[in-house]
């Protein structure tokens, strides 16, 4: 049985039909990546299955382990183990790089292993601990978006959804941040994530689904997909 | 007469250090701006009033009754009012505005409910007064200041070193992001607005035998609060009992050697000064972006 | 098609606001009903006011819950020019309202460096010094506490003596200061005003002097609610400074929000709505406060786009064009 | 054109920005590149006036404008766009870019308030160029939606239309590329050519490669607040610290 | 006006806001002599009917309801807040309508200006002056420190008071005065005190008088203190009954713990009319106020034969009846009743009178009582 399954979902921002009946699963273990043009819905779709938009607009099921979690407040999903690096960054502004890190782990009661974790982050991105007494609001772009993938995976989660992890980081950076994400994969954690660089996305993930204006319009391996004409035209450009 | 005057600066100042500890919790941990502290402390004196002189209830109890109330009407607020704006994503404008709407509702509700005329509350202690340094004051004066100096710290340790209260600045400056933690928002802010109105219980249960419970009991000790939690760094707890102390003493000492007419004047000049040079307070506070 | 952009025309944005004032005026033609025509007064010096409370907050985006300041400044610094120096009414009333300009340009100087909590703070704690200096003001030149009184108003000898006649005056007052408005806010500094109010640190690199336009709009919107004070008085012949308190500019604010900001309409519906709001629950006697604060709290919490969005989203589910909904008045 | 010398930015201890000089040559386009937090968008900021440098000049077209505030920079010919989109959300598209046009429009408040004729005519003509210039950056179709309502990449273009609307001569474009796909980067890459030849001078931070090796002329790298290696692309394509520090071994 | 019409009486009270307490009492009494005048043949055979407002203590509201009162609701007669303020604002709009018109609230002001539809059946505070400074005299003392609140009332009567002192010999050591809302006067007591008066006189309006007593005692003055009015029954209450000893003034009237308390049969009739028709003793002087105000203007409409304001107006200054404070006399033509009272001291909860206080040997206890003897 899929970990993480959406069947017929609808999102509506009010009037604007922004998600058009989708189809989507996630399996356990699995890699999964979203991939799509601007404003194609993909930050929609995550952002519901975390329970972080608003229910009203929501139609269709989100099952997670089988089970319906849509209307699920965005604390409840997490204590469920679908955590969320969110696009934007999002850290907390005014809370030092380590407390954020810390809020990551708020719902976790080891407290050992919450620092061993942390000290874990640190070792993935050692601009982080060089900057643990910060404010998170001073760090520059690229620091944040570390900081926003570390808190995530602070929380230990079942399924981490990654929203544009690679969004303003050096190539150096996105190089390890992909590597990071594949250990983190194979150490058991299923993983979906959305990305606007299709090439490496489509290198890391096995099965990708591409959007297009709210729908999903193929969905594939990765393999496949990075074969295919029509993907190379548009995400990966002429080279 | 320099030694009195100190004295009943430092009174004074703890009352407005309870109001402003409320002031700055909800500041700290929801980025919201109450106007309603001062109100609710009189809800609180009422109520107080209701079970301990009306039912006849021991003081502890009556304590602990008012403050559960309290409370459960901060919660509520939250709940009913805040939340739903909040929800509807609206400037913090509409927040402001709403719990000046519910000060109104409070002080006019109080009148209906337990008439207009100052009401009676009857001291706690036996005895009517105590001498500190040969001057002499009321007891529940020295509770209060007592009482908001316990809080105080409680509530420092709380804000900064627990995880809830950690959760709860998080909450504060991201609720979405709080939120994908784990953190349910919504109740920690609901608590922190609750924690809020059962501090101005507590200050409105230990002011009410001292100056007796009418409608506008806590309007002017309420702006007051606020000033005392601005000019200590608002947000900071120790800010607030600091600059609430500091209000205190600045009044008492207007009026004992300048004028009596330029008492509550200074409040005002001293908050402004304070907004205008050094808007994070006396410590330094930056609690929440608020630039 | 640029053009159409660029002048939706002054014309058809006031016919709403002036329809609604000459409704206001039916009493006008209706003998001998003082009481409504009275009214009808207070409201027109009430929309002057909350317009310019408009520009600050509903253009500009800086919050003030110190209104009252300015406009007993309006009040009292005509009323004292005209009683003590005997000059011209109409005189004293432009004195006294560019001396409130001033005084809102100086206070915005230091005050512009603040955002939202802190400037509304800062704004009560100037209402309030100024309440201070009223009560308590050097050589009783106010009467202090006792509240200060006044002529009715008369330009070149002609006496404003009944409400009637003042209803063509406020009338025409309302008409010159909405007309600025509309001009001010569709302009080079209309957008600058409102550039702040979205991004105040992208203004600021988009060449826009933030402070100096702060500062303007602070000294615009003082001006206009000082005159307001300074209508209230040559209206009403008496002033008390408890007329002055943060009452005074909570109401502001809420007439301002009930109506919905940055707009022409909204200031105008406010007003209408939260004055008929309070006249009609003067029958409650007792409960009138109660009640007034609860239907308060609804409307904040039921409609926060105020009376204006709400009715612009109405017309706009009519017009079968909901889904072009946009940000407009209502929601900022 | 744009000079730096030994600018110096500090935060508490932390030297963000330590002692860079860049030269910026009139009519190209100059790259800025370097790890996260190597104090790239602080350096954009101390040019734009957002921050005052602690030592070290910006000298622009043989002015100081170091310590000077973010509106006067501006209006000295220096416009930008931001890391973190910073739109009047609000307002709608075609505003965004009058309020770029602001420095340049000569009415005053007065004039505004009593709508003179020469206001009149002024802001007719600005309105009609604003709208060139959202046609020259394609969003003319979306002339009265409000700014927020467009999608990341379109909000991108408008940034860059609002800050060109100044007419600046010098523009400091803060990663105009993140978030976009591969086809919306190549027409990006097509809209800095024409911004060229428009005679605009563009300064450019961003972390594409291909469309930085691409399209720069010239290249300044920056690491931990130094400035680490500047010359042609192909030049730093092959510099060594460069490969070790920020592109990586393939 | 028809025979058979209804004589309609206009009333604005601050029924909400600050000094609702007073204004409530005030209106109850109000209501309650009108039913009293109308099973008693009302106005010349009219029915009187009440138009209620609330001002919420507002002098801005009290306008708006003065010409509403008056253009809309057409009122035959108007009586006025208890809050001078406000009189001070509406007053003038009944005067110029030519509207039969009472105020009831106790500032000398109000009655200064030249406004002949308006009197007012309450104490006068400038009357009151004298009389209670001259206890200070019968006491022998020289100094007091004054303390009053900045209303129209308080501090109105206050300086009056100055006034009256400095031309009796007295020295005013010290000055000091609150703002409305203020909760603690510590300081101003602290400094009053270190100026060592003989006696305190405090001149504040509403529900300022208990807790400041209570202040005041708390801060450890045990001296007499000089009230502009009659310490009422709610300010004891709040401020205890014993701080509450030993303050002196001069008052038509005073208070009542229960009807019982209260010797004068007329007053004792009113108590019990009020206690029955709202559950509740009066807890301050305002009800009297009210009581009288209807009673006067009801003998000047028998005198008058005709319910016409200015047949009124002219009938009123014949009017001489017993009021609930004594006699109410404006035959001087001043538009006041209460020209003279009497001076009292409350002594353990009961409002004994001055003379006979001190006839009584009450000052020497006092003395030995608080060890003050100088
Ligand atoms: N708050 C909102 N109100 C109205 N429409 C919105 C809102 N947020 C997003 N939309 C619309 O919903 C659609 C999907 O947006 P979404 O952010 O999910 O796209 P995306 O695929 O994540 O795009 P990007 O790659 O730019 O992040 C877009 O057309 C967008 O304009
Ligand atoms: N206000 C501040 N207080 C303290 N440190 C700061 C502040 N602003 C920036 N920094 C630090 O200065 C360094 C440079 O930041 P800057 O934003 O300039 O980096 P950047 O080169 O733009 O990086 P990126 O590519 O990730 O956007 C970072 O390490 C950051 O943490
Ligand atoms: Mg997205
Ligand atoms: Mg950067």
């Amino acid at each position: 049985m899929a970990l993480l399954q959406l069947v017929d979902f609808h999102y509506y921002y009010g009037n604007i039909h922004s998600v058009k009946g989708i189809d989507l699963h996630v399996d356990e273990g699995e890699m999964v990546t979203l991939i799509g043009a601007n404003g194609s819905g993909k930050t929609t779709t995550l952002q519901t299955i975390s329970g972080l938009t608003r229910a009203r607009g929501v139609r269709g099921k989100i099952l997670f382990k089988g089970q319906e979690i849509q209307g699920k407040t965005g604390d409840k999903v997490a204590a469920m183990g679908i955590l969320q690096a969110l696009e934007g960054r999002h850290v907390f502004s005014k809370l030092t790089v380590e407390e954020n890190l810390k809020t990551g782990a708020y719902l976790r009661k080891d407290m050992a292993k919450i620092r061993e974790d942390i000290r874990d982050v640190y070792r993935r991105f050692p601009r982080l601990e060089e900057r643990r007494s910060q404010l998170a609001g001073t760090l520059s772009g690229g620091e944040q978006q570390m900081l926003a993938i570390g808190r995530a995976l602070m929380g230990r989660p079942k399924l981490l959804l990654l929203d544009e992890p690679s969004m303003g980081l050096a190539p150096l950076i996105v190089k390890e941040i992909f590597v990071a994400i594949n250990d983190i994969n194979r150490e058991g954690t299923t993983i979906l994530f959305v990305e606007q660089n299709s090439k490496i996305a489509l290198a890391t993930a096995k099965r990708g689904y591409v959007m297009q204006t709210g729908s999903i319009v193929i969905h594939d391996t990765c393999e496949n997909l990075m074969n295919n004409e029509d993907i190379k035209r548009i995400y990966l450009g002429a080279s | 007469m320099f030694l009195r005057l100190l004295i009943s600066g430092l009174v004074l100042g703890g009352i407005y250090s309870l109001i402003a500890l409320g002031y700055s919790l909800i500041y700290k941990a929801s980025g919201l701006m109450s106007f309603v502290q001062g109100d609710v402390m009189t809800l609180g004196a009422y109520l107080g009033l209701t079970f301990y002189r009306i039912l006849g209830l021991p003081f502890v109890v009556s304590l602990i009754l008012t403050v559960l109330c309290a409370f459960a009407f901060g919660m509520l607020l939250e709940k009913g009012v805040i939340r739903v704006l909040l929800n509807k994503n609206v400037l913090p404008i509409y927040v402001v505005l709403a719990t000046i709407a519910i000060s109104y509702i409070i002080q006019n509700g109080v009148q209906l409910g337990w008439g207009s005329i100052t009401q009676y509350f009857p001291s706690v202690f036996s005895k009517s007064s105590v001498k500190v340094l040969s001057v002499s004051v009321q007891p529940e004066a020295l509770l209060c200041v007592g009482a908001s100096l316990v809080c105080m710290v409680l509530l420092h340790f709380f804000m900064t070193r627990t995880r809830f209260g950690t959760a709860m600045r998080a909450a504060a400056m991201d609720p979405t992001a709080a939120y994908s933690c784990g953190i349910n928002v919504s109740m920690s802010t609901g608590i922190t607005w609750g924690l809020s109105a059962g501090l101005a219980a507590i200050a409105g249960m230990l002011i009410g035998p001292m100056y007796g419970v009418y409608a506008l009991l806590g309007s002017m000790i309420g702006s007051k609060g606020f000033s005392g939690a601005v000019i200590g760094g608002y947000g900071n707890m120790y800010g607030a009992m600091v600059g609430g102390i500091l209000l205190g003493l600045a009044e008492v000492f207007v009026t004992g050697y300048i004028s009596s007419t330029y008492k509550n004047l200074i409040a005002y000049i001293l908050l402004i000064t304070f907004l205008f040079l050094k808007p994070t307070g006396l410590f330094n506070e930056r609690a929440i972006q608020d630039d | 098609m640029q053009k159409s952009l660029a002048n939706n025309s002054l014309g058809k944005k006031l016919i709403a606001p002036i329809a609604i004032l000459l409704a206001l005026g039916m009493p006008l033609y209706v003998r001998g009903a003082e009481y409504p025509l009275m009214l009808a007064c207070i409201i027109q010096l009430y929309v002057v006011a909350v317009s310019g409370l408009d520009i600050l907050f509903g253009y500009c985006g800086q919050i003030s819950l110190g209104h009252a300041a300015f406009y007993a400044i309006g009040a009292y610094g005509s009323a004292i020019l005209h009683n003590n120096f005997g000059l011209p009414i109409l005189f004293t009333m432009f004195v006294a309202a560019t001396l409130a300009a001033l005084v809102g340009a100086v206070l915005a100087i230091p005050a512009s460096k603040l955002v939202f909590h802190f400037l509304s703070l800062a704004t009560v704690a100037f209402g309030e010094i100024v309440y201070q200096f009223i009560v308590h003001s050097p050589g009783g030149i106010t009467k202090d506490f006792n509240g200060i009184f006044s002529a009715r108003l008369s330009i070149f000898g002609f006496e404003f003596s009944t409400y009637r006649l003042w209803y063509y005056f406020g009338l025409a007052c309302v008409i010159v200061f909405l007309t600025a408005k509309y001009f001010l806010v569709h302009s080079k500094t209309g957008r600058a005003f409102t550039a702040i109010r979205e991004n105040s640190h992208a203004a600021n690199g988009m060449g826009i002097n933030v402070r100096k336009y702060k500062v303007m709009a602070f000294a615009t919107s003082a001006f206009y609610t000082a005159f307001a004070g300074a209508m209230y008085i040559h209206l009403v012949g008496y002033v008390h400074p408890d007329t002055f308190l943060r009452k005074q500019s909570v109401l502001f604010l809420t007439m301002l929000l009930f109506g919905g900001t940055g707009s022409l309409t909204g200031p105008i519906l406010g007003v209408i709505s939260v004055e008929l709001l309070i006249e009609s629950l003067r029958v409650l006697q007792d409960y009138q406060g109660f009640v007034y604060g609860i239907l308060l709290l609804i409307v904040i919490v039921a409609l926060p786009g105020g009376l204006f969005g709400g009715f612009k989203n109405v017309w706009n589910l009519l017009a079968g064009r909901l889904g072009k909904r946009r940000g407009g008045a209502g929601a900022c | 054109m744009l000079t730096t010398d030994k600018v110096t930015v500090k935060f508490g201890g932390l030297t963000a920005v330590n002692q860079v000089s860049v030269h910026v040559e009139a009519h190209r386009i100059t790259g800025l590149i370097g790890p996260n937090g190597a104090g790239k968008t602080t350096f954009f900021n101390c040019i734009s006036g957002v921050y005052r440098p602690n030592s070290g000049s910006v000298i622009f077209e043989g002015n100081h404008i170091e310590g000077k505030k973010p509106y006067q920079v501006n209006r000295a010919g220096i416009s930008r766009t931001y890391q973190i989109i910073n739109l009047f959300k609000k307002m709608n598209v075609l505003e965004n870019v009058l309020v770029g046009m602001h420095p340049r429009l000569k009415s005053g408040y007065l004039s505004d308030m009593f709508r003179t004729p020469s206001q009149r005519r002024e802001e007719k003509a600005a309105y009609e160029r604003a709208y060139e210039w959202l046609k020259f950056v394609d969003l003319q179709d979306h002339a009265l939606d409000p700014a927020g309502s467009l999608s990341y990449g379109k909000q991108r273009l408008l940034e860059i239309a609002r800050s060109l609307a100044s007419t600046p001569k010098l523009i400091l474009l803060d990663e105009p590329a993140a978030g976009m796909n591969s086809k919306e980067k190549e027409e990006l890459d097509e809209l800095l050519k024409r911004i060229l030849e428009l005679g605009v001078t563009v300064l450019m931070v961003e972390h594409d490669m291909k469309l930085v090796m691409g399209i720069c002329h010239y290249l300044n790298v920056l690491s931990e607040g130094k400035l680490l290696a500047k010359g042609t692309p192909s030049e730093i394509q092959n510099n060594p610290d460069v490969i070790q520090a920020y592109l990586g071994g393939e | 006006m028809a025979e058979g019409e209804t004589f309609r009486i206009g009333t604005y009270f601050g029924i909400t806001g600050g000094n609702s307490a007073y204004g409530i009492e005030c209106r109850n009494a109000v209501r309650l002599a009108v039913d009293y005048v109308n099973q008693n043949g009302g106005f010349n055979g009219q029915k009187v009917e009440l138009v209620e407002y609330d001002t919420q203590c507002s002098a801005e509201e009290a306008v708006k309801v003065a010409t509403k009162l008056i253009t809309e609701d057409k009122v035959d007669a108007a009586i006025g807040s208890m809050n001078s303020g406000e009189v001070l604002a509406a007053a003038p709009y009944f005067n110029e309508a030519g509207i039969y018109h009472f105020g009831c609230g106790t500032a000398a002001s109000w009655m200064k200006e030249d406004w002949p539809y308006v009197f007012r059946a309450a104490m006068n505070n400038a009357f009151a002056v004298p009389i209670a400074a001259n206890l200070m005299v019968d006491l022998g003392y020289k100094t007091i420190a004054i303390f009053n609140g900045q209303e129209e009332a308080a501090l109105a009567t206050a300086n009056i008071f100055e006034e009256t002192f400095k031309g009796m010999g007295i020295e005013v050591v010290a000055r000091e005065s609150y703002d409305a809302g203020d909760t603690d006067y510590s300081a101003q007591i602290t400094k009053m005190m270190s100026a060592n008066p003989d006696c305190i006189l405090i001149s504040v309006i509403g529900e300022t008088g208990g807790p400041l007593v209570r202040q005041l005692r708390q801060n450890g003055y045990t001296g007499i203190i000089l009230n502009k009015e009659s310490f009422m029954d709610s300010q004891i209450e709040i401020a205890g009954a014993e701080a509450s000893n030993y303050i002196a003034f001069a008052n038509p009237y005073v208070t009542y713990k229960s009807v019982d308390d209260c010797d004068i049969p007329y007053m004792k009739e009113f108590l019990q009319r009020y206690l029955d028709a709202y559950g509740q003793m009066v807890k301050t002087d305002s009800a009297y106020r009210g009581w009288d105000t209807v009673m006067v203007m009801w003998e000047a409409s028998k005198i008058a034969g005709s319910n016409e304001s200015n047949a009124l107006v002219e009938a009123t200054h014949k009017v001489v009846i017993e009021g609930l404070g004594g006699t109410l006399d404006y035959t001087s033509g001043n538009r006041e009743g209460y020209n003279t009272f009497n001076s009292f001291i409350l002594v353990n909860g009961k409002n004994v009178l001055f003379k006979t206080w001190l006839e009584e040997g009450g000052y020497e206890a006092y003395l030995a009582e608080t060890g003050n003897a100088k």
